[in-house]
């Protein structure tokens, strides 16, 4: 989905504020909803991560800049379990004593699984192309890439596709690359000749760059 | 949520999250201690100590650094670094002539097992958004100035593999232990966005 | 600027909620915004409509989707008054009592005034391509169709270029076009066969499809 | 603004308002009565009334039909309608094939001088974000399903042109008047979320 969460690129952002010897939890709070996320992933088994990160990415736009990491994930992970009959949502408020937002439903059943290669598509050196592809549902393309020419540096190993998985259906491994794009392919005149962006691709999201 | 109008005014996140941890638990689906269980390696074994000690001895023993930028996974585990957070591991050499860095656009993907949990500045919609578009003046806004020589490499955790950097051995080092070296590697310079520096 | 502002086809997007019989105004204080930047436009001639545009993009992306309407419109025109150096922020927040956020800096002076053009380069039924161009300031190319193929449908009148007059400098008048998309060009295989969008785009926006 | 671990709570946005207010009149910068008199027109001259008459009229009067969809400007200044806020005007006819609907992504500019002020729902990010990209599915949540047949068509105001669209005349109104007609005609029609329906 092109979602709030697909920041990469994006104007309008102030300075990255470092807190020095910073905890690794600023609250107990933060720690059990980290904890919760484990439970869910480990433990009841009741998502995958990649429908952890979907759901994140559900987050009413304005909700998800206005809460801190925790929060989200928190939201992702009450949602889930409301969405698949684990807890009620009438519960948690009931709970909580007030309002606990969630996250908006998914639009899709997500990608087809596309039917696995037998052996890498791409080498390294290849020239490649991003699809400029389209989904409502979970995808792991950054939008700043889509349509963009790069090269593969390094083949990775094969990973669930996220495009089917973040749906909760049953996904195949796919190949995955590193390609590397030159700045000034991404970002027009503002790229510095000679810098780069790598990025980690799935297979069906590349076509050879003719 | 858009409309302030309308306030739909939320529980404090603390009670949401005790709300979720009671029904869970009222419902028997938490086993007794897991919680604490589960999270206590994040303050503790998920450590930044420990891509330190890698970086460490990456700098004083030249062929654990060629074996690291070989198979980063492999040559993590030799020091007892398993790795169970990370499929796939890919260290990141710096130069005098390429520096490398680290983010994750769409989340906040790290190496766990080397980096520790991302700190909050990692996670910030600022870095997400602005290190891929403009890392040079952002990474001088975080103090590092990089000469115009040197060719800068972002690396988007965008699938499953994840990044450590291997810094630069500072100047004034020579003939300094393991263990004196591991102390002055930060989490900052494994990610890409400062240098190690001596005192 | 790829700026929050730019929303046209992100997902993540609830429903539309139309209220019956809607006020102009709900309160007091959103007809005085709306006055007081009358006021700035037209009297103290303190900034342009484009300047407007660019402060509204330039809100703290948390503050631009959590604010209303007449708030970002209010949060603009403060900032550019106390940019432009006709009240200062000190002072608004003591006779508010409070804090009064503000837009973000701009980061950039704006674009180049190009050469104008004697006469419009493009005509009906031209086909053109949206120049991939990237800037951290004013333009009014929404995202969505940059690097787009479309159809030149209409030659509509010169209009001062808001890339350059967003940001307070001389611009020059350009020629605007409404430039049809296919649907499928755009949202690849969301769009419908026969579906299309209309944008309108400044010449400088647009190159020759070849 | 993005982490509320630092709440930077803003003043009441009437007391924000207010303060800008008070600091302009104080310096003398607001000529008096100007703010009740500039905004006046908002609330009483800038209303869909006036695009509902233009539409009565291009309904019973094909000559101003075709004047209105060759020059949109001059055909509403015959009515009297100067279009101060609108230096450009394309009037949209739907048809029976084509379905035409105006949104602003970037902002939410529209014909004030047609149409009025723009309602809360034009100006939401919701309907900015999904109009040009699920056009069918949006309009069908607000009410108006399109048939397969209909091609639709979305005008997205980026530039400085601003368009109305001029719906489709509904069945049983044959032999009304202008003023019937023009009563019938709402402004969701004129922005194209709706079709003009009769009682």
């Amino acid at each position: 989905m092109d979602g709030i969460h697909d920041l990469g690129g994006m104007n309008g952002f102030g300075a990255v504020e470092v807190e020095r010897n910073e905890p690794v939890f600023h609250e107990r709070w933060e720690r059990r909803a980290f904890g919760l996320n484990l439970l869910g992933l480990a433990v009841l088994r009741a998502y995958n991560i990649h429908e952890y990160r979907h759901a994140v990415e559900r987050l009413e736009p304005a909700h998800y800049l206005a809460a801190s990491y925790y929060e989200r994930w928190f939201t992702a992970v009450a949602s889930l379990l409301v969405e698949k009959g684990v807890v009620t949502r009438a519960e948690l408020e009931r709970r909580a004593g007030g309002r606990v937002p969630l996250a908006r439903p998914s639009v899709t059943v997500g990608a087809p699984a596309p039917r696995p290669e037998a052996a890498a598509r791409f080498a390294v050196g290849d020239r490649v192309r991003v699809r400029d592809g389209r989904t409502q549902g979970h995808t792991r393309a950054p939008r700043y890439v889509r349509g963009k020419r790069g090269v593969v540096v390094r083949v990775a190993p094969s990973f669930l596709l996220p495009d089917v998985a973040g749906h909760g259906a049953r996904a195949p491994h796919e190949q995955t690359y590193q390609v590397e794009f030159a700045a000034s392919a991404l970002w027009a005149n503002e790229g510095r000749p000679g810098d780069t962006v790598v990025v980690d691709l799935w297979e069906s999201y590349l076509e050879t760059d003719a | 949520m858009s409309d302030p109008r309308q306030p739909k005014t939320a529980a404090p996140i603390a009670a949401r999250v005790d709300a979720l941890e009671g029904a869970l638990t009222d419902a028997g689906l938490v086993p007794e201690g897991y919680l604490d269980e589960a999270t206590a390696p994040a303050e503790d074994a998920l450590s930044p100590r420990n891509g330190a000690r890698v970086v460490a001895r990456a700098w004083t023993d030249p062929a654990y650094r060629a074996r690291l930028l070989g198979d980063g996974a492999r040559a993590c585990a030799e020091l007892g670094y398993g790795l169970p957070y990370e499929e796939s591991i890919v260290i990141l050499e710096n130069t005098e002539t390429v520096h490398h860095a680290i983010v994750c656009t769409q989340c906040s993907c790290t190496a766990w097992s080397l980096l520790g949990l991302p700190p909050d500045w990692y996670k910030s919609p600022e870095y997400r958004a602005r290190l891929v578009r403009e890392p040079r003046a952002l990474l001088r806004e975080m103090g590092l100035d990089l000469p115009e020589s040197v060719r800068v490499k972002i690396w988007d955790t965008s699938g499953e593999t994840r990044y450590m950097v291997l810094p630069l051995r500072p100047a004034g080092t020579e003939g300094w232990s393991e263990e004196q070296l591991a102390a002055i590697v930060t989490r900052e310079a494994m990610i890409g966005v400062a240098r190690v520096t001596v005192g």
